[in-house]
């Protein structure tokens, strides 16, 4: 593990949009929590694959088919690799965190969830992995509760022991990283609860596989997603990592050409791994574009990544501080990702977020699809900057200017 | 400070910080609210109708989000006093967006907007005014159980 | 309506994977039926999107967020017009076909089906549209009832009394051009039939959209479906048409982001059309890319492209027609699109293919997803070539040349 | 004629118009079936031991598909004949492949090999020798009801 610094400032050439300049500079932008930018290493590679290698995967048996299924399969093993999963059988493609998240409730949780089972999420759990539980929940009749948050948007694992005297635990949910507040969680401890529980244990990594190393083996988890858009990769893809057994033994999700092994009019069996769940024609052209942003944040360095985006933060949150008015949520620095979320009094986000556009600050205003959060915050929304391997200091010096202007604007 | 800053200071802050009509009526003759499930802002608006039953007499509202939002249903109350329900039903959006001034873009036109569309829910559940099909989802509850 | 002819020649200028040559010759791409070519066009747009309009859709206030949204709210608008929708709220943009056909068997046939009631695909309906049809029948206790075809491959109607005598009729799904043998389905009548039963009637235009216009309110249909990737567009995006009142009383399919009004621990309500049914970033630059692949077609014009694969498909079967042991299933060429499937008397088709592919053709073989079509037809198999704006007659030739060659070696 | 058109002449379609060990035992030791959902393909396999009940006397198979499935069950009945069961259950599929001869790319790889998976599969259910995952699911029906 080489912890290489990471020259942001030189990775900027290979994202094109900063090439663009408004009033003589480049957009300051500080919202990759939501989705990232997108290196020229990943289009070119994408368009050469889209020129020299498409047709439909899987089923062809002439070179371009061989080509495309090959960059499609090939990605599949670039993921597995990246998660550090035992096998490739065990990665599905599906159109990002949520779809994933869906396949789970919906194939997993509708068979194996009833009266008197309980599904555990969090409080501060995007709704991506909210919703979904919530919903099978109530359509199997299973309990529905959620792990409290301490007032930095911590993890209340002592609500636990309470938890688990309401009925069989049978499902553990939480995200690695909160896209909100950038908390990192402590899923290596659910994971070991949700065991002794008899439970499963879901990995939401959309906010964390980006930006850290992510090990199933060692999470010790039993389902995992993510989606490749917030890792430099294109949109319309992400992927599930799932155990084997657990694979096995679930109904697929959508169905449709490619998950089936034999169809008659009276009966039909599926197909093995992991094609059982991907029905239909994949993202092909997305899939391959994903493994190649996988290879480009691998190349970088997670670690040098990591680091950068801490360095970030500190400064963002050592400056942020000193604005009077100014609210931060969440844990301090260590305790979190490259991720501040904060409240200027008196002014709502959305109106943060117009100004600071005008002077070329993209950030983010809302709930961010974390609505039982803001609830537990006391806020509506709140304004949200986060930061990536092309995040420069320039760019908060720039979001701090902003924010003075905000101000003067409202006083 | 550009043109665009001093506009938005001029004229959503002034309605913003001192709106017109704020506060609801305890009796109201036509109630409903909205919100904006992409930031969260919320209006309530409530009207009181004159004696033929068709006028506006008197609104008012709460609610709390942007300074778009808030200033712009500010602006729309006085910009519907006295005048009729159906009138009113069949307000374009346009005649709100020119009180507010400046350029929107499609986002925050949804915050502009969110008034106008509470007002029209609540004047189709009092008077059964034609409502669109844009603003019938408006304070519907869709629950899945 | 202008019939100008089509120039394939010129056409291909388009498509880069054309240069590509093989012993001097480019591959002879005759399988567009699984998956079309992209044209420049469309890259060319793609790229500019990814590298200067590029963020998450819908969330954002700032400049690249707004670019985003309006490039994918201006493809939905492209989409509507495309099928002549009569609102843009009624198209939601899904993975492809199946996506958007599991859509519906999910949220509409899980809660209006049950035990007496009778769903009513095809024997010649794709996977897509007939294995989530026969899951959620299973799951719901509704029967399963096939329109069986005669030897042509075309629909026996008659066979309808019969099927509405076995319980309420609530479904009626099938394709308006099916993938295997070209036949043009009579949608028209079977949406009368179905609403007559009281069914709603549901097509998979997948096969159809991409070569013929498609007009939702003239076919009387209540949901269509279809892929972009057949028709110039991207992987990883279609689009699902359905009428507005059905889709404002169903449940959504998949939950988490964007979706939502509003959530909270206890409850959670639904986002307006279409959103409530695009959980999650979407494929966003894909969707956009597939708006600008449809400008692309209409540009060229549905009536040039079916004119130019009628006279394609007329010469394939003539000549197919005078190779000794060859069998070509399905309708006469007035009936059916650019597809044309075969057999080759004691070849199987994957041995057809693999020898067709030293020669640089590229048909497909297998059950084409039509598992039970086979059945019927009484093969394991068939060898399929199919046709778009970009086949030229040299294609013809050459698959004529390969299947003597196949002859020969198996002689 | 390339040389690879050459060879497929000589070597597979030598072997799928005269195929060795066509046919099923009546009353076999082991037997297994499988198919290639890509192309529907399918493979039933036979087995008889010798005395010592671990040697493979006798091998039959029967089945549909293509050329390379066909001449390559073929060419494994000729390469496992008077083997052990536990050495078949551990044969890499190099060496079938490398009795092919011609280059195949991953999907025909799956119509090879095919008949390989079948006859461990058979083995495995008669003597429980150990299986692969990558053959487990080989004529398993994962029904949905
Ligand atoms: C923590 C978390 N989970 C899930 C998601 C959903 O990901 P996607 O929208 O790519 O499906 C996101 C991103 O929005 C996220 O930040
Ligand atoms: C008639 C028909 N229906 C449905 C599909 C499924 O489309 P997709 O694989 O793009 O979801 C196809 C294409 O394979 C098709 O030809």
């Amino acid at each position: 593990m080489t912890t290489q610094r990471l020259d942001a400032q030189k990775l900027r050439a290979d994202f094109a949009v900063f090439e663009e300049l408004t009033n003589g500079r480049p957009v300051a932008y500080l919202d990759s929590a939501s989705s990232t930018q997108k290196p020229r290493q990943v289009l070119d590679a994408m368009r050469e694959f889209y020129e020299h290698s498409y047709a439909n995967v899987h089923r062809g048996v002439y070179t371009l088919a061989e080509r495309a299924t090959a960059g499609y399969e090939g990605a599949r093993e670039k993921v597995r690799a990246y998660i550090n999963a035992p096998s490739n059988r065990e990665v599905i493609f599906t159109r990002g965190a949520t779809e994933a998240l869906n396949l789970i409730a919906y194939s997993w949780g509708l068979e194996n969830l009833g009266p008197g089972d309980v599904v555990v999420i969090t409080e501060l759990e995007h709704h991506a992995n909210f919703v979904p539980w919530q919903f099978i929940a109530k359509k199997t009749g299973a309990q529905f509760a959620h792990i409290p948050i301490d007032d930095y948007g911590e993890l209340q694992l002592d609500a636990l022991d309470e938890i688990a005297t309401r009925g069989n635990v049978k499902v553990v949910a939480n995200n690695l990283v909160s896209n909100t507040l950038g908390t990192i969680n402590p899923v290596e401890k659910l994971a070991v609860w949700a065991h002794e529980q008899g439970a499963i244990m879901v990995v939401d990594a959309a906010q964390a596989a980006p930006h850290r190393h992510i090990d199933v083996q060692a999470l010790g988890c039993d389902f995992l997603a993510f989606s490749s858009h917030k890792v430099c990769g294109p949109s319309g893809v992400g992927a599930l990592w799932g155990r084997r057994e657990l694979l096995e033994e679930m109904q697929p999700f959508n169905l449709g050409g490619e998950m089936i092994r034999s169809v008659a009019l009276d009966r039909t069996s599926w197909n093995e791994l992991p094609y059982k769940f991907e029905a239909g024609t994949p993202a092909i052209a997305e899939a391959y574009g994903f493994g190649v942003a996988l290879d480009y944040v691998s190349e970088i360095g997670l670690d040098a990544i990591e680091a950068h985006e801490h360095e970030l933060v500190v400064t963002a949150m050592d400056r942020l501080g000193e604005i009077p008015g100014l609210r931060i949520f969440g844990p301090p620095a260590e305790r979190r990702t490259g991720i501040v979320s904060f409240e200027l009094e008196g002014v709502h986000p959305h109106d943060v977020a117009q100004i600071l556009n005008w002077e070329g600050v993209a950030v983010r205003a809302g709930h961010h699809c974390t609505q039982p959060l803001m609830t537990r915050l006391g806020v509506a929304a709140t304004t949200r900057a986060s930061f990536y391997l092309y995040t420069i200091e320039e760019d908060i010096d720039r979001l701090i200017d902003g924010l003075l202007k905000v101000k003067e604007t409202f006083a | 400070m550009s043109e665009l800053e001093q506009m938005y200071r001029e004229v959503i802050l002034d309605h913003y910080k001192s709106p017109r009509g704020h506060g609801l009526h305890e009796h109201p003759d036509a109630q409903a609210e909205g919100q904006n499930p992409l930031c969260g802002d919320e209006v309530t608006i409530t009207v009181k109708f004159g004696e033929d039953g068709e006028t506006i007499d008197s609104i008012g509202f709460d609610g709390r989000g942007c300074a778009i939002s808030q200033a712009a249903t500010s602006m729309l109350t006085e910009l519907v006093k006295g005048r009729k329900a159906a009138d009113v039903a069949a307000l374009p959006k346009e005649e709100l967006l020119e009180e507010i001034g400046i350029p929107l873009t499609p986002i925050r036109l949804k915050c502009a907007i969110l008034g106008l569309g509470v007002l029209k829910v609540a004047l189709h559940k009092a008077k059964g005014t034609p409502l669109p099909p844009e603003w019938q989802n408006l304070g519907d509850d869709l629950h899945f159980d």
